[in-house]
């Protein structure tokens, strides 16, 4: 401490907060009279309704308590608390299915069940197992069992009808019992389970099932020619089932039934337009041509002014939301209404993703990964009831309260304090609904962005594309690195390294690929293994936020060029992200940019830039006019 | 609830043949399967009458659609169900063990496991069938293979405690009468009766 | 399949009548016959062994035939601690049948009866009790409660752990009379805000009402600790000692549990039932009701205030051989005649048949117990996550008219439709406004209309489960305390709950509460066997329904005017 | 100081001159003003081990010495933290502690916390412990 509390005449006591979307900081500190600027403690507590709203005042106060308990100083002591100029922002994600996979005339089945029985490939009209008895011998047949069979006597049927001269050479199941019938078999053939529809398997149709051996994917039925050899197809006919070949790849087991005109189609989903307003140009995409289609159009109405999504579509409902909810936060009573102009969606966000989706028609229920796009957007007004917070925090602490600055100014300034870092300097402050990003020129010239999309959408993305189907699994997948408990007594950890325990995990995890949460391992409940989780989760962090790390900066960039930048710093919580900062910097490594996570004041992590930054302006600015006053 | 057996009236029988001492496994792709002292012996079948025949080829079925190899000892000398399926998980060359009392009480259990801990437990005996003992079966042999399969679904039913406390309660003690004490397990074999084809 | 199918048919032809009484409701209940070696008996038992009691040097050598070497550990606290040692040999030496009647005989009074009492062995109790008839045992409850005032606890739970539901049902059960609200989790991790929702509810509903939520040792004494909730009873003890073991405690363990919640200014009582050694195998061949008395004698002499007891949990095992009721009523009596707060049951789904779940209740409201269900489901029991109980909300108006018809007080009454739907409108809008104070996730006015008029959880918007539980997390380690609710009720314009939980709170302070049979009057005055002791002496004597009590549970949904016959009164 | 007498209860109301907290304020202090103004803390609504012994005098007036019992251990551990409370309940389960801790857990009881008539308690469950074969084996055992 280079001051004492009651300081030579001039010495100030200040609080700069930062009410952010999640999260309100304090930065507690004494200024001298020559500008010196002694910091005496920080605070971090969880912002108390929408950010820029009279609601912020608790947790400002919450902050600033604790901050002073910190520093072990009164609230009387306290000369100004400094605000941020914090303009409410509203995030919205959606998602919608844009394609969609339909099998007609149960032409095929390609579910990949676990365990297939038999080998190789058969090829036979189909006939109900209590209809083998009349099979023609010498025709080969396809024994389709319905439900309720039990294992052992659908084998002995089989094996009936064979020693009576039935040529049995392939079967379909309904229930999970192909290992059990082929094992029982007199002479085994390739057979196909867990058909759940298996009644809607046309009879008396040439059928052909192939099962691969384990390990192996199918050879045959995936493979046009295949098909058309099977089958005797014309080119004309083999062209029409090519589609069939395709969704049975990388499968190990299959059925295709050859009917009249059995067809699996994938489907593109009209869902309507998205209509972008911006640079003077109105834009309409559709949403079903996918992200980056979106995305381009987005980039040419750049500033965006407003968009809209087409009424009755997910993207249109939630567009809509977005913007009522912001119209909610603003209104106040007895004052007229915010223009809904002030209220305008000011970015989106497109990103292509997949969601397993049950196939239409199908009689295995067969899923089809779809293609989906998800879009979040983002609302901000110009409109900041901030005065209305800093009057009430003034009236709760009964020390003066003013505006200090605004959030990407200030941003910056804190950002600064980061041992290394100069300018011209860019910060990117990586939070749970927006991407921010704000520069500082050498010059002392600021510019700052907010774009659509961060940490919930990321969440969003594993949420459905693991189909997990439960928010607090998919943010635990984001959050921590992934292991495989590998025994009772260790795991195996993503990067391959093993590490074993005392103790016995838990019987949950067992053989499960887990989340290293702090509160010990929690399992991720798929059947994908450790990699495709892993791999999955990287991805949905590049989509997010690599590409809004570029898309911001480009925007704050002089020029849009990204090369002009010389130093870039992480803030926000999702800095803290074990990788998303690395990956940031390896994005940006290419331009010769120094990334890194901040190191607020050399001690806080990527945390208290604003609140810190708007005690440094203060501490700037009275040096020259005197009274604290609001930084411009 | 349609059952696999549905199509097979005629009820199978089982009766387990007495090889020899149960002696520890080596082969990594087998589940033992442990069975109460009073299982296919004094009892046949379990509280809600399911035979104690489909139990078995029900758990022994999803074992080997698993391609994993089922083996079937007794163990004489507790009715305790941790105590059995522990002493099974320790004789398993998987590790894995699904132990069963002759009401039905199933339990999946791993060697390096505290006895009173469990993979998965099926406490309420009343509402286990046919499908539930295949899906059991098939789970622990996907253990055994190193697989993550999903927990069987339990079910819950609070009328069920008027309806079968009791009767619980009773075909417990009748499992105690049945302990053998100082008798170690033995391995048997299924010999299953009419109605089978296999 | 489902357990509780109908029987299936024999395949021989039957009468009619046959094949309606096959399809009665009762005939899906499940009944076995006695096995007494095993303990599969209710009260009745060649097995159970004999009393018999021997003081030497201020010390018992010798309980139920037993010398002190042999006793087990159950054998050694009863009579390190429950037994009056001064008195023991003179009370064993009264004939079992005089000692019964002292019960049932007007003229001799409670405390008279206590003094016999304190010193009797286990086997002794059981041979006294054995000589009583079902009548005989509810006219020894009437005069031996401790309490004198009646009361009924609920339950307040939601399948979705849903706070805003508990706390809109809790204020409608504290209205409709329940002294104690008792509630527990789906999802542990819910159990801040649920506790906190319960609390809040019930205090809309009556200032005054206790709550406590069902948790392991650990969390549930800490929610006491910090004022969250208000007592415990979830503490189990057992009757044999392998039992006791299985569970992992000793009655010296329990015992010293005893004293940390009444260090804390908790009350707190201990929970057992007949049925539960049998169920666990381990009855080593006594009657239930022996070794429930057992587990009564282990209580008191643990000094805990109560007991919960009537079978509870195991209540199909009784419920399963003849006698078994009676052996349950039996047991609430034994609590009570050692002078024991007993919450006696009737809190778990015990019968398919309407009539039989009726017939169970008698003997405990009839005579009026401390509490005459421990769990009676403020929620419908499918919300109810202590697996269902004997009654629930749609009994509520055949209890209120059972109550009506018999003059018999049960606790509860009939409450007017506009008056519910203020106090759950209320106790929504007060939890939306404690929630918003310690910014844990927000409660929507849509919530709010919802949880005004709901019947059950379904009936509610769904909760974002993951901010719930970060909310709740955040509860535990902010460190939030019942002042911090208090402060929260208060500063948003609550007053009159926030000065009624204020005053529960202060209770902690005074002690009061930890007194046998303590429960929170309206007035916030603690009546416990202390203040409010049972003085029944006869016909006239005791506790009455009378006066504005009584014209408060002559109120029914629907009751003729007899002033005017074309209208209703109510 | 006279014994109290059944008369006394409810002490909140017929003696509350009687009741402090244990940070040593008068039970009237804890007034909606006190919550509200931020003077009362967590610790203000705790009882006191004088409280407890008070509440075990009318416990002995009413005829339940077991009762008194408890609140004088209760009034003991009124000065063990929370934690520490948790952890001697645990010690005190079956097979749990040996007879050498236990001895240990009651020493401390009596020396760290003064409480007698808690360390007796632990004392003779490690007396039946011993006898029923309820202490911990020196050496792990988990077959």
């Amino acid at each position: 401490m280079s001051t004492r509390d009651d300081g030579p005449t001039g010495t100030r006591l200040v609080v700069g907060v930062d009410i952010g979307n999640s999260t309100t900081e304090a930065c507690l500190a004494e200024v001298g009279p020559d500008g010196s600027v002694s910091y005496l403690g920080t605070d971090l507590t969880r912002t108390t309704g929408v950010k820029g709203t009279p609601a912020n005042t608790a947790g400002a106060l919450t902050a600033i308590r604790g901050a002073l308990a910190r520093g072990g100083r009164g609230a009387d002591r306290v000369a100004t608390v400094l605000l941020n100029e914090a303009t409410p922002v509203i995030s919205g994600l959606a998602m919608e299915t844009i394609t969609e996979t339909i099998i007609t005339e149960s032409t095929m089945i390609g579910h990949n069940p676990t365990t297939p029985g038999g080998e190789g490939l058969g090829v036979g009209t189909t006939v109900s197992i209590a209809g083998l008895g009349t099979a023609e011998p010498g025709q080969p047949v396809v024994c389709v069992v319905p439900p309720g069979w039990d294992f052992d006597d659908a084998a002995a049927a089989i094996n009936t009808a064979v020693a009576g001269g039935a040529e049995v050479v392939a079967a379909i199941l309904a229930g999970d019992d192909a290992v059990l019938v082929t094992n029982r078999l007199t002479r085994p053939v390739p057979v196909v389970d867990e058909v759940a529809a298996v009644e809607k398997v046309p009879l008396g149709m040439l059928a052909a099932v192939e099962v691969a051996p384990p390990g192996r994917t199918i050879r045959t039925l995936s493979n046009s020619y295949g098909l058309a050899t099977v089958f005797e197809l014309d080119p004309a006919q083999t062209r029409q089932v090519s589609p069939v070949a395709r969704a049975l790849t990388g499968n190990r087991s299959a059925v295709v039934v050859r009917t009249p005109s059995g067809d699996v189609t994938d489907r593109r989903i009209p869902v309507g337009e998205l209509v972008l307003r911006g640079a003077g140009k109105t834009l309409r995409v559709d949403v079903d041509a996918g992200a980056e289609a979106i995305m381009e159009a987005v980039a040419r109405a750049q500033p965006l002014d407003d968009a809209h999504g087409e009424p009755g579509t997910h993207v249109g409902g939630m567009l809509a939301q977005v913007r009522d909810t912001m119209a909610d936060v603003m209104d106040t009573p007895g004052q007229p209404a915010v223009p809904v102009s002030e209220i305008a969606i000011r970015d989106v966000l497109a990103v292509d993703t997949f969601v397993p989706a049950e196939v239409r028609g199908g009689l295995a229920g067969e899923v089809a990964l779809e293609n989906a796009v998800a879009l979040a957007a983002m609302v901000r007004t110009s409109r900041s009831r901030m005065q209305l917070v800093a009057d009430l925090v003034s009236e709760g602490l009964g020390a003066a309260a003013v505006i200090g600055g605004v959030e990407g100014e200030m941003a910056v300034n804190g950002a600064l304090t980061t041992p290394g870092v100069d300018r011209p300097v860019a910060v990117l402050d990586l939070g749970g609904g927006s991407t921010d990003a704000a520069l500082l020129t050498r010059e002392g010239e600021c510019t700052a962005v907010h774009v659509a999309g961060a940490g919930e959408l990321v969440t969003k993305l594993i949420d459905s594309e693991l189909a997990l189907g439960d928010r607090e699994v998919a943010e635990g997948v984001k959050r921590f690195p992934l292991a495989k408990v590998e025994s009772f007594f260790h795991v195996r950890h993503e990067d391959g390294t093993v590490q074993f325990f005392d103790q016995p995990l838990p019987p949950h995890v067992y053989a499960r690929v887990v989340v290293l949460s702090p509160e010990g391992p929690a399992p991720v409940p798929t059947r994908h293994g450790l990699d495709h989780v892993r791999r999955l989760r990287r991805e949905a962090k590049r989509r997010v936020f690599v590409v809004n790390a570029l898309r911001a900066l480009r925007q704050v960039a002089p020029g849009g060029n990204i090369r002009a930048l010389e130093f870039v710093v992480l803030l926000g919580g999702s800095a803290l992200d074990f990788e998303i900062p690395d990956m940031i910097a390896d994005a940006l490594a290419p331009y010769g940019i120094v990334c890194g996570t901040g190191n607020v004041l050399g001690t806080e992590g990527p945390r208290n830039a604003v609140a810190s930054g708007l005690v440094r302006a203060y501490a700037a600015e009275p040096v020259r006019s005197g009274p604290a006053a609001p930084v411009r | 609830m349609t059952t696999p057996t549905t199509t097979a009236p005629p009820e199978r029988t089982v009766t387990l043949r007495e090889i020899g001492p149960a002696r520890r496994g080596t082969r990594p792709d087998e589940v033992v399967v442990a069975l109460s002292p009073a299982f296919a012996g004094h009892f046949s079948k379990t509280i809600v009458d399911v035979p104690h025949a489909e139990v078995l080829r029900q758990l022994m079925a999803g074992i080997e659609e698993q391609g994993v190899t089922a083996r079937l000892i007794r163990v004489r000398d507790t009715a305790d169900l941790a105590a059995i399926s522990h002493i099974a998980a320790k004789m398993s060359g998987s590790g894995i063990s699904v132990g069963i009392l002759s009401r039905g009480t199933t339990m999946i259990h791993q060697k390096d496991l505290a006895r009173l801990s469990n993979l998965e437990l099926f406490p309420q005996s009343p509402l286990l069938d046919a499908p539930v003992f295949r899906m059991i079966g098939s789970n622990a042999a996907q253990y055994a293979k190193g697989e993550s399969p999903q927990p069987v679904p339990t079910r819950n039913d609070q009328m069920a405690r008027p309806r079968w406390q009791a009767k619980a309660a009773l075909l417990h003690l009748k499992e105690f009468e049945c302990i053998e004490a100082d008798r170690g397990p033995v391995e048997v074999e299924a010999v299953f009766g009419p109605g089978t084809a296999g | 399949m489902t357990s509780t199918a109908p029987r299936q048919s024999t395949g021989h032809q039957q009468s009619l009548r046959t094949e309606i009484l096959e399809a009665r409701s009762v005939n899906l209940d499940g009944f076995v016959e006695e096995w007494p070696e095993k303990g599969l008996v209710a009260m009745e038992s060649a097995f159970d062994p004999a009393p018999s009691v021997r003081v030497e040097d201020g010390r018992i050598v010798e309980l139920d035939g037993k010398l002190r070497d042999d006793f087990d550990f159950m054998d050694t606290f009863i009579a390190n601690h429950a037994i009056d040692v001064t008195s023991a040999e003179e009370s064993n030496a009264l004939p079992s049948a005089q000692v019964a009647r002292m019960l049932i005989d007007p003229s001799v009074s409670r405390d008279e009866v206590l003094a016999v009492t304190r010193g009797l062995t286990p086997a002794k109790v059981l041979d006294v009790v054995k000589l009583m008839n079902v009548v005989e045992i509810m006219q020894g409850m009437q005069k031996m409660r401790a309490r004198r005032t009646p009361a009924n606890q609920g339950h307040s739970t939601s399948a979705r752990d849903n706070p805003i539901q508990v706390a809109a049902d809790a204020a409608e059960g504290a209205l409709r009379g329940f002294a104690e609200l008792e509630t527990t989790l789906g999802v542990l991790r819910y159990a801040p805000l649920v506790a906190i929702a319960l609390q809040v509810g019930a205090q809309v509903g009556r200032g005054g009402v206790l709550t406590q939520c069902a948790l392991e040792e650990a969390t549930e004494l800490e929610l006491g600790m910090r004022g969250i909730t208000a007592y415990a009873e979830t503490i189990s003890i057992y009757g044999t000692e392998s039992v006791f073991i299985d569970g992992d405690d000793t009655p010296w363990s329990k015992a010293f549990l005893a004293g940390a919640y009444a260090s804390r200014g908790i009350k707190m009582r201990f929970t057992s039932g007949t049925g539960s050694e049998v169920q666990m195998g381990n009855a080593e061949g006594k009657s239930m009701l022996y070794l429930e008395i057992r587990c009564i004698l282990m209580a008191k002499g643990a000094g805990v205030q109560g007991l919960q007891n009537g079978s509870i949990s195991c209540i199909g095992v009784p419920g399963a051989v003849p006698g078994g009721l009676r052996a349950v009523a039996a047991e609430n009596l034994v609590a009570s005649m050692v002078d024991l707060e007993c919450a006696s049951g009737n809190d778990q789904s015990f019968s398919h048949s309407a009539m039989r779940r009726t017939a169970r209740a008698m003997p405990q409201l009839l005579p009026g117990t401390d509490f005459v269900c421990s769990g009676y489901s403020s929620v419908p029991n499918a919300d109810n996550m202590f697996a269902g109980s004997n009654f629930d909300t749609e009994d509520f108006d055949d209890w209120n008219t059972i109550q009506r018809d018999f003059q018999v007080d049960g606790g509860l009454r009939h409450v007017r439709e506009d008056e519910i739907l203020q106090a759950r409108e209320k106790a929504a809008r007060a939890l939306q406004a404690v929630f918003a104070h310690l910014d844990l996730p927000p409660i929507t006015d849509d919530e709010v209309v919802a949880a005004t008029y709901a019947n059950s959880s379904n009936d509610y918007p769904f909760r974002d489960v993951l901010s719930d539980l970060k909310g709740a997390q955040s509860v535990m380690e902010r460190g939030i305390t019942g002042l911090e609710l208090v402060k929260a009720l208060e500063s948003s314009g609550f007053h009159d709950v926030a000065e009624n939980l204020l005053t529960v709170l202060r209770q902690r302070v005074s002690g009061d509460l930890l007194q046998t049979s303590a429960i929170l009057t309206a007035d916030f005055v603690p009546l416990s066997a202390i203040n409010d002791p049972n003085d029944y002496a006869g016909p006239g004597t005791g506790y009455r329904l009378e006066g504005e009590r009584w014209e408060q549970l002559k109120k029914l949904r629907h009751v003729t005017s007899s002033t005017n016959p074309e209208t209703e009164v109510g | 100081m006279t014994a109290l007498t059944r008369d006394d209860y409810p002490l909140s109301i017929n003696r509350p001159e009687l009741l402090h907290t244990p940070t040593g304020k008068p039970i009237t202090a804890l007034t909606m003003d006190a919550v509200v103004s931020g003077e009362l803390s967590a610790e203000d609504l705790r009882i006191s081990p004088e409280t407890l012994q008070l509440q075990a005098e009318l416990a002995e007036a009413s005829g339940r010495p077991q009762l008194a019992g408890n609140f004088r251990r209760a009034a003991e551990m009124t000065a063990i933290p929370d934690a520490d409370v948790l952890a001697m309940y645990n010690a005190l389960r079956p097979r749990a502690s040996t007879g050498a801790a236990l001895a240990e857990l009651a020493d401390r009881l009596e020396t760290t916390y003064s409480a007698p008539v808690c360390a007796a308690l632990v004392r003779e469950a490690a007396e039946v412990y011993e006898r029923r074969d309820l202490l911990a084996r020196p050496t792990g055992d988990d077959d």
